[in-house]
């Protein structure tokens, strides 16, 4: 019961802490979107990072092949927006697979440079192809039909980010199922010791496919978000800056659990935000100043921290 | 069609030195001493706003301000290992990540606001400037400075580390911590002077490579995936790995350049890529134990 | 239904707002204020624009404007969108200005069109994003203005072959596309267009290649500042210059680079719209406030975009009386024409974008050691010629 | 009918250097069969191989009569081959019971399952409270197995081969490193295994060799030196000369 009551709860958060964002900053509405967009590819980075234990500076890849591929869908052929998220999904778990079946055998620095090296080509590839992307200069005239073929997306973004929101927190609930799961629990024991499940039978190189996949579909869905949302696609959505970006925010939240990169994106957001309208022009100090403080007292990233102060103030021992 | 591939190589080679010099530090700390160092690109910078402003505004010439940037470099990063990195090498991968981006964020605010957020040119002295005639074709002067800094950095490395007692020690050290500790190591020191050591040499490469990768806030991060290829393609910790390394990447660019201009960037990636995939630990592995 | 409703909120909300605020005006300014792009365009759009307010105080008594600055590092549609929905729900600004690059003007201009936000573009150059809202001015220039005639310049001096070398991205292909064209049409003929990847670092080999094929000209596009200084070092240390292939360049000897460039530069002759240098009293007063303002300013073009920015950011307010009234504001400045301190310019009535003189100028040094953009030969009233083709 | 496990001149060698030399060796089921050797004999190098975690250089592995030889890891796994590590591996973020479910998962294949359904309850569940009764580590079923004394953690690395219910067994030194107070519940444990599988042991502990193994075999510088019953071995002059007098030491 207990189990079954706390994880109800725990459904809850997203639903309530978006009404509360809602409630708090009623007339940044776009920049919410950003924020559930954002933790939305955070999340799934987290499959990769916190569940596969493998660091990459290429998740762009994902990210922007979901962009590009909702955009130039909802251009093309249908500008339904529903349709248009798995369309971004699609191309997101492809462009994951192919590079999966290269990547999947590697580790450490050499897995990250390949990352890197493969989005680096696409970045190319797509800047090259100036007649379809647009290259440079982004991918725009993006109008979507309505949402459910009812909702009007508005310039304000109340629809966008509630839109993101939902898909967010469907996608966590997912997640959350399948971190649960025999999937799940192979891939702690994958990153624990890949070598070892293999000498039980399992199927790492395909375990590991798999995971990347499903991580690259994610963040295909927020690429398909974010070009619906925003209505432009530029290169920043392939770039390894944008990668390196959703990195940060993730360990700073907490890789390996779900929680920690919900919590890395929307902190990183709001202090990136904030910080940099105070002043505009030296924010990266106090950014910078706070990651390095976030390393030297919370190990565990804000998730463990706030976990930890949870169960102190519950007066529990830390687990 | 020889002049073409002569010119290929000495392009190639020319520029491959200058990507030595700039990561050849890399090598050291997140190679050798395995510490994810992505703030690599920031003592490289910090060379080379002293080696600038040691020659323009103390009038210094090249080789002193060469000097300035190393100790400079060296300095600062041997007061960040004892305040904050050596708490951190045990700590996982994504935490030093995480702290040296923080680190990274720093220093370009800071430089930001000490010399402007426009680039710093470190001036040349005149027998460096302009191009030498090799015959069927001119080079530009200033890349004899990273020729004749990479070789000697090549050699003054491997005699540091095989031929001294700091680089036994160091070896010893990196490889197992514990035991060297009990062999009467004093391995905090030995980590923090090999951490100096790899900045000072990312303070010479800043100054060496400043004509290709102008001194600038943003320098840290432009260039970062640079410094991370040459490593992962050489071998983490292998100094001849990063110099050959460096060697291959800088000709493959060049020759794309030359031969499929518009794809120099895809074929410099593709070929990581090849590599990496045929030899996962990088052109050199390691040669010391693991 | 719904966007009539969201209008009518937006009124509702305007009017709400607006009694509390008659007399202050906000301008909502998008730029990188920080990042790698900061030095050569967030710096300078803050110093024109209050170089100009210094110069002008307010727009009419009772009007006081407020500039809002918001930091975009770099090319990023959702931040920019954000950004601007942002200022204009929450903050309240009347008009937006700034953005430096294409795919965030793009994005901006939503916002801009449906909310009514009059918007002066002080960078973003593709000759596309004045027609992305009606209400976006521009104060920059594109490149085909600036490439056209630098390729009529370079016909005239009687090149008859060259090769393109433009970085590769939106600005460069632009600039490769319009010197093509004007060239190939006035006779010349291009011998090879080289797009060289924007994160190259080494520029030697583009340049030995470019010399054994021995044209008469090379012209030129790259970003500011790390691209440009590389290019113009290794353009000279390989040689090109003693070949006698000529440099044709637009805003590679722009000057925020230009005293970096060093003695490299002397000599390299470009096509571009503004130059320190200019001789006129517009120009002599608005280096010497700059001066005043920020002794270590360099005036250069971003800073002329974001001073005639401001210009036209007061006619709008002026000619509005503070109100919030985007199409009268747009109308007051479209057709409108001024004297900067780049020479004369005016705002196209149709296209909304900036219609300017085109300076060949060549780089001198002065006794004082300086570098200068020496202007030698006017274009005069140069359109977009991007927006035609 | 056909050894569960045989070997057919195995070599193995790592730049010129012999490692593992023709070795033949059969197991069949039931057997329990310790492998002896001084230090650097080869004898986690032949395990290795057996396994698949290296490649061979010349020679065969079969498994139930069936050439092995290329197959990985994996593979031999779902044959029956199974093995024990000499220092533990144990994924380190889990509990007993979540370690000994991966093994579970593994063994009925569902580790690309998104759902539990009824791999759950009729198989994995079973799997793994029949290796905690066999392990006699009910009560430890939750802890994490990092807080686990040295000695228990040993069971759960035999615990998890036990899940996979194997045909052949290969264990590398089973009780290296458990403190004396410690080694019964190893000892024990070993002693429980299923009658009709094949077990492999190395061991330097003589008294656990003697006391389990039907046969021994001694290997010296990666070639089998003897093979014998465990009197048979005590007798022979040459082991005792080369490795037992060694281990007297």
């Amino acid at each position: 019961m207990t189990n079954l009551h706390r994880s109800i709860g725990a459904a809850a958060v997203i639903p309530l802490a978006a009404v509360a964002l809602a409630l708090i900053f009623p007339n940044q509405q776009a920049f919410l979107a950003q924020i559930a967009i954002t933790a939305l590819v955070v999340l799934s980075l987290d499959l990769v990072v916190g569940f596969a234990g493998l660091a990459t500076l290429g998740h762009a890849a994902m990210y922007g092949a979901g962009a590009y591929g909702a955009a130039l869908y909802a251009l093309h052929v249908w500008a339904e927006p529903l349709t248009g998220l798995i369309v971004g999904g699609l191309a997101g778990a492809t462009i994951a697979f192919l590079s999966a079946l290269m990547l999947m055998r590697a580790h450490g620095l050499t897995f990250l440079m390949m990352t890197v090296a493969i989005t680096q080509i696409l970045y190319e590839i797509v800047n090259k192809s100036r007649a379809v992307t647009g290259g440079d200069d982004g991918l725009y005239g993006i109008v979507m039909q309505p949402l459910l073929g009812v909702f009007e997306f508005d310039f304000y973004g109340r629809l966008a980010f509630w839109y993101a929101a939902v898909v967010l927190w469907l996608v966590f609930l997912l997640l959350r199922h399948i971190v649960a799961s025999p999937f799940g629990l192979t891939a702690r024991a994958v990153r624990d010791d890949g070598d070892r499940v293999a000498t039980l039978g399992g199927n790492i190189f395909g375990h590991r496919v798999a995971l990347y996949t499903l991580s690259g579909a994610i963040a295909g869905l927020a690429g398909a978000l974010s070009a619906q949302t925003v209505q432009v696609v530029g290169l920043h959505s392939l770039s390894v800056t944008f990668s390196a970006d959703i990195l940060v925010m993730l360990v700073m939240g907490g890789a390996g659990r779900l929680w920690g990169g919900l919590l890395g994106a929307l902190v990183f957001m709001m202090i990136h935000h904030y910080a940099a309208e105070i002043d505009p022009v030296r924010w990266m100090l106090f950014v910078g100043a706070i990651l390095v403080v976030i390393v030297l007292f919370l190990p565990k990233g804000l998730f463990g921290g706030l976990e930890a102060l949870v169960n102190r103030l519950r007066g529990r021992a830390p687990a | 069609m020889y002049s073409l591939i002569a010119s290929i190589l000495i392009d190639g080679i020319a520029y491959g030195l200058v990507l030595f010099m700039v990561s050849v530090g890399l090598t050291v700390t997140l190679g050798l001493m395995r510490f994810v160092n992505l703030a690599h690109g920031t003592f490289a910078m910090i060379g080379g706003y002293a080696a600038a402003t040691a020659i323009t505004a103390l009038g210094l010439p090249y080789g002193l301000a060469l000097i300035c940037a190393a100790l400079a470099a060296g300095a600062i990063a041997y007061g960040l290992e004892i305040a904050l990195i050596r708490r951190l090498y045990h700590r996982p991968e994504l935490d030093q990540v995480l702290l040296t981006i923080g680190l990274v964020f720093m220093g370009i605010a800071l430089s930001g606001m000490m010399f402007g957020n426009s680039l710093v040119p470190v001036r040349l002295p005149e027998f460096l400037r302009g191009a030498t005639d090799l015959g069927f074709r001119q080079v530009p002067t200033q890349r004899f400075v990273p020729l004749v800094m990479g070789l000697a950095t090549l050699i003054g490395i491997w005699l540091l580390f095989e031929r001294t007692r700091f680089g036994i020690r160091l070896r010893a050290t990196v490889d197992n911590p514990r035991a060297a500790g009990e062999l009467g190591i004093n391995t905090r020191r030995i980590y923090a002077a090999a951490f100096a050591i790899g900045a000072a040499l990312a303070g010479l490469g800043g100054v060496a490579g400043a004509e290709l990768l102008p001194v600038e806030p943003y320098y840290p991060l432009k260039y970062l995936v640079l410094f991370l290829a040459v490593v992962a393609v050489g071998g983490p910790g292998n100094m001849l790995g990063s110099f050959v390394a460096a060697l291959l990447l800088g000709i493959v660019e060049t020759a794309g350049k030359y031969l499929a201009p518009d794809f120099a960037t895809i074929a410099l990636y593709a070929l990581m890529l090849l590599v990496l995939s045929w030899r996962p630990e990088g052109l050199f592995r390691r040669t010391s134990k693991t | 239904m719904t966007t009539k409703r969201l209008l009518a909120a937006t009124l509702v909300a305007a009017l709400t707002i607006l009694p509390a605020l008659a007399e202050t005006v906000k301008v909502g300014v998008v730029g990188p204020f920080s990042g790698p792009f900061s030095g050569s365009f967030g710096e300078p759009f803050r110093q024109g624009i209050e170089t100009y307010v210094a110069m002008n105080g307010q727009p009419a008594d009772g009007i006081e404007v407020e500039f809002i600055y918001r930091d975009l590092q770099s090319p990023d549609p959702g931040r920019a969108r954000a950004l601007a929905q942002e200022l204009v729900a929450r903050d309240g600004v009347q008009y937006l200005a700034g953005f430096v690059f294409t795919p965030n003007a793009i994005a901006a201009a939503g916002i801009s069109a449906q909310a009514k936000i009059p918007t002066v573009i002080f960078n973003a150059s593709a000759s596309t994003v004045v027609s992305q809202s009606p209400y976006y001015v521009r104060t920059s220039n594109t490149l085909p203005q600036v490439s056209v005639p630098t390729a009529q310049n370079a016909l005239d001096k009687g090149y008859k072959t060259v090769v393109t070398a433009v970085s590769d991205y939106g600005p460069g292909v632009d600039a490769e596309t319009s010197f093509v064209k004007a060239f190939t049409e006035g006779g010349g003929e291009v011998l090879e267009s080289i797009r060289m990847p924007l994160s190259t670092t080494d520029f030697g080999p583009y340049l030995q290649s470019i010399q054994l094929k021995k044209p008469d000209a090379l012209f030129v596009f790259l970003p500011y500042g790390p691209p440009t200084f590389s290019f113009v070092n290794a353009y000279r240390d390989n040689g090109l210059d003693d070949a006698g292939i000529a440099f044709v360049g637009t805003s590679e000897t722009q000057e925020v680079d230009l005293q970096s460039l060093g003695v490299a530069a002397i000599g390299l002759e470009t096509g571009y719209f503004y130059s320190a240098a200019h001789e006129s009293a517009e120009n002599d007063a608005f280096k010497a406030k700059l001066a005043e303002l920020y002794p270590d300013a360099e005036p250069n073009p971003a800073t002329v975009s974001a001073f005639d920015g401001t210009h036209a950011l007061y006619e709008m307010i002026r000619a509005t009386g503070g109100e919030a009234d985007p199409d009268g504001a747009i109308a007051a400045i479209a057709g409108a024409s001024w004297e900067s301190p780049r020479g004369p310019i005016s705002i196209d009535a149709e296209t909304r974008d900036i219609v300017q003189n085109v300076y060949i100028r060549v780089v001198e040094q002065e006794e004082n050691g300086r570098l200068v953009n020496r202007e030698i030969k006017t274009y005069e009233a140069q359109p977009d010629y991007g927006a035609a083709q | 009918m056909s050894a569960l496990l045989e070997t057919r001149s195995l070599s193995k060698s790592f730049g010129g250097l012999n490692v593992t030399n023709n070795v033949d060796l059969a197991i069949s089921s039931g057997d329990r069969v310790a492998l002896i050797g001084p230090n650097g004999a080869g004898k986690t190098t032949l395990v290795n191989l057996m396994s698949g975690a290296l490649p061979v250089s010349s020679g065969e592995v079969l498994i139930g009569g069936d050439t092995v030889t290329h197959m990985s890891q994996q593979d031999r796994a779902h044959r029956g081959l199974i093995r024990t590590f000499q220092i533990t591996r144990l994924f380190e973020s889990m509990t007993v019971a979540d370690i000994l479910c991966v093994a579970a998962v593994q063994k009925h294949k569902a580790g690309l399952k998104l759902r539990w359904g009824r791999a759950r309850t009729d198989l994995v569940e079973r799997d793994v409270e029949r290796v905690l009764r066999d392990i006699k580590m009910q009560d430890r079923r939750d802890s994490p197995v990092t807080l686990l004394a040295y000695g228990e953690q040993r069971l759960v690395e035999l615990g998890v081969a036990l899940v996979m219910q194997p045909r052949v067994l290969l264990l590398d030194e089973p009780a290296a490193g458990v403190p004396q107070s410690e080694s019964h519940i190893i000892m024990d444990a070993i002693e429980r295994l299923p009658s009709d599988l094949g077990v492999v042991f190395i061991e330097h502990d003589m008294d656990l060799v003697f006391r389990f193994a039907e046969r021994i075999v001694v290997l010296v510088n990666g070639g089998v030196f003897a093979t014998g019953t465990p009197d048979e071995i005590a007798a022979n002059d040459d082991v005792r000369a080369i490795y037992l007098g060694e281990a007297d030491e």
